[in-house]
């Protein structure tokens, strides 16, 4: 640590002679730093220090400053003035009048300090001389991305699937009135048909025969197909196009072509 | 590292080397070649035993010693490669179309896609279909015996369990629907253009 | 994961889910959570069972589990660290104010600035903050509960991986620091009025 050598020098200042002492306060690191190194001198355990021979020293280094004229920082000298009292706290015998910690507390915190602080700085030390990552330990040097992938999940409630289906069965209940066509064959289209056909039917036939092609099987359709084509066979007798018998009620209708309109009249 | 001075010493033993081809390879970029591997090795050590040694230790294992052209580096065993992607879930609803296809299906199985689009009353795209297909909530049935012989689609196990049904028969009918008060007396606006479309509405729209 | 129905499966057994935790710590360059670690497994796996085994098997390799706070990452031996000394790029030389910091957040967390700059009887630059932030070695913890609520350091992760900790229990010769009392938070006594605080300090001094 560059540091060291700094502190070394202090050291050795402050052990010769007053005229050999190096004052050079920029190597420091605040008051409790120089306070620290000031204590080594005394090469005792921290918990052992003197600290009334330790502020007697720190006193001792700041006039010295003073007389080569260096300029200390500000907390530089409130550690002084502090020390000085603390001293004098330490000195003279306790007054019973006086309020607040006594000087033995204020040395004793103030060795507390220390003893934290260099607690501190050891174990700054000891953490950059472990095993370090990228030092001495390796990560995986080809991380691999994690990919993301999408997974759409679709949600849908039975309560949903039932009110779709109720919505389109109930769609018609709504739409704006129109008669709906079912399977109808009208009057209009039997009368086209059968009058296209009259010439073609000399003979008594059930009217049944005349239904058109697909509208003979269904139920509903044949249904529609008869009624429109009785219809019709009657528009047409009516006007003296066909003849139309039935034998008894409800037995097959017959119809033929009236002379004159039959082909081969 | 100088030969002169390495020489001296004896090379560690396999185990040892194939400890420190593992850290290698680990940490490397990149794959290394056996060359890159013994450069960095002490001397006299053996790369190639030790890479053979590391390829029998991690035969199994998660993670594989691959050989990449004349480079080795470890790579995920590759029955595992699905663990390198996250899942995300992103639940979406249903679009209208999918819901009514769906529910005409469950109502009317088996149908044909000419029957659910006169039941629906408009064109079913294929994309529905598929996305129902693909969801696994419908399955093609038997083919109509009719002319052309269409394919007619049904619900699955799927579909019910999702559901919660035992079978397409619990469905409840219209009038069961309407009794339970799931039919809305008003059926919903056929399309959001209504609005839009009325031309007060329109011009009140210009006025703010 | 919805557990109707992930439950129906069974997790792999704890060989295979090894396998996977191997896989996914290889392929990782940060340290993983258990918890993260687990979201990747299948349902209902173990992701401690397989972290204890997959430890096991890799003691004494060329590569280790190492466990760093609520997370594991796979990293190179440190007895092989000198293997691979051509990759280590020079990292910034830290300044003695910046170390001492770091010390005082790891072994005091959570602390203020006030409380660093009580230990170290000097006020902290921001600029050593900051970098010890930029490292992403420290960050903010909580905000202490007292008058100014305060903003709290703490160490991180990234510290605990950087310098081979499980956690901060593990830092060096901590239990013997708090035994000697040396971690307590001991507030100065009560000083009287005359000290630091004065501002005509200096005058003083100068009285003496």
């Amino acid at each position: 640590m560059p540091d060291d050598h700094a502190f070394d020098a202090h050291l050795d200042g402050l052990n010769g002679s007053a005229e050999g002492l190096v004052v050079d306060v920029d190597g420091f690191e605040g008051p409790l730093d120089l306070l620290l190194t000031l204590s080594r001198s005394q090469k005792v355990d921290l918990r052992r220090i003197s600290v009334l021979a330790l502020a007697e020293q720190y006193l001792a280094f700041i006039d010295a400053a003073k007389r080569l004229r260096i300029e200390l920082a500000a907390d530089y000298l409130v550690m002084a003035a502090w020390l000085a009292f603390l001293k004098s706290r330490l000195l003279l015998p306790p007054d019973p009048t006086d309020e607040g910690p006594s000087g033995e507390e204020l040395a004793a915190h103030l060795a507390f300090q220390l003893q934290r602080l260099e607690a501190m700085r050891r174990a700054g030390a000891q953490l950059m001389g472990r095993d370090r990552l990228g030092r001495e330990v390796f990560e995986r040097g080809e991380p691999q991305a994690v990919g993301i992938r999408r997974k759409v999940v679709y949600e849908a409630s039975l309560l949903e699937l039932m009110q779709a289906y109720a919505r389109i069965k109930t769609r018609d209940d709504f739409a704006p009135l129109h008669l709906k066509r079912g399977p109808i064959y009208t009057v209009e289209q039997a009368v086209e048909r059968l009058r296209g056909l009259v010439g073609a039917m000399p003979d008594w036939a059930v009217l049944e025969r005349y239904l058109p092609e697909g509208w003979r099987l269904d139920g509903k359709k044949r249904r529609s197909a008869v009624a429109s084509t009785f219809a019709a066979t009657l528009e047409l007798a009516k006007r003296g196009a066909l003849e139309i018998r039935q034998e008894a009620p409800f037995a097959p209708l017959e119809m033929r072509a009236r002379a004159g309109e039959r082909d081969d009249g | 590292m100088d030969d002169g001075v390495s020489g001296l010493f004896a090379a560690p033993p396999l185990a040892e080397q194939e400890r420190m081809v593992e850290a290698i390879l680990f940490a490397a970029g990149k794959p290394q070649t056996v060359k890159e591997i013994g450069d960095r090795l002490p001397h006299g050590s053996e790369p190639e035993a030790a890479l053979a040694a590391l390829e029998k230790r991690y035969a199994g294992r998660g993670v594989a010693l691959r050989r990449i052209g004349d480079a080795w580096a470890f790579r995920t065993a590759a029955d595992l490669g699905f663990l390198m992607s996250r899942e995300v879930e992103e639940t979406r609803k249903l679009s209208r179309a999918a819901i009514e296809t769906l529910a005409i299906v469950a109502y009317h199985q088996p149908i044909t896609r000419a029957e659910i689009e006169e039941i629906r009353g408009v064109s079913v795209s294929r994309g529905t279909i598929d996305l129902l297909l693909e969801l696994d909530w419908i399955k093609l049935g038997r083919r109509r015996m009719t002319p052309g012989r269409p394919v007619t689609f049904i619900v699955t196990r799927t579909f019910l369990d999702h559901f919660g049904l035992e079978s397409a028969k619990d469905l409840p009918g219209v009038k069961e629907l309407r009794a339970a008060g799931l039919l809305d007396n008003r059926p919903a606006p056929t399309a959001p253009e209504v609005a839009p479309e009325d031309p007060d509405a329109r011009d009140q729209d210009e006025l703010l």
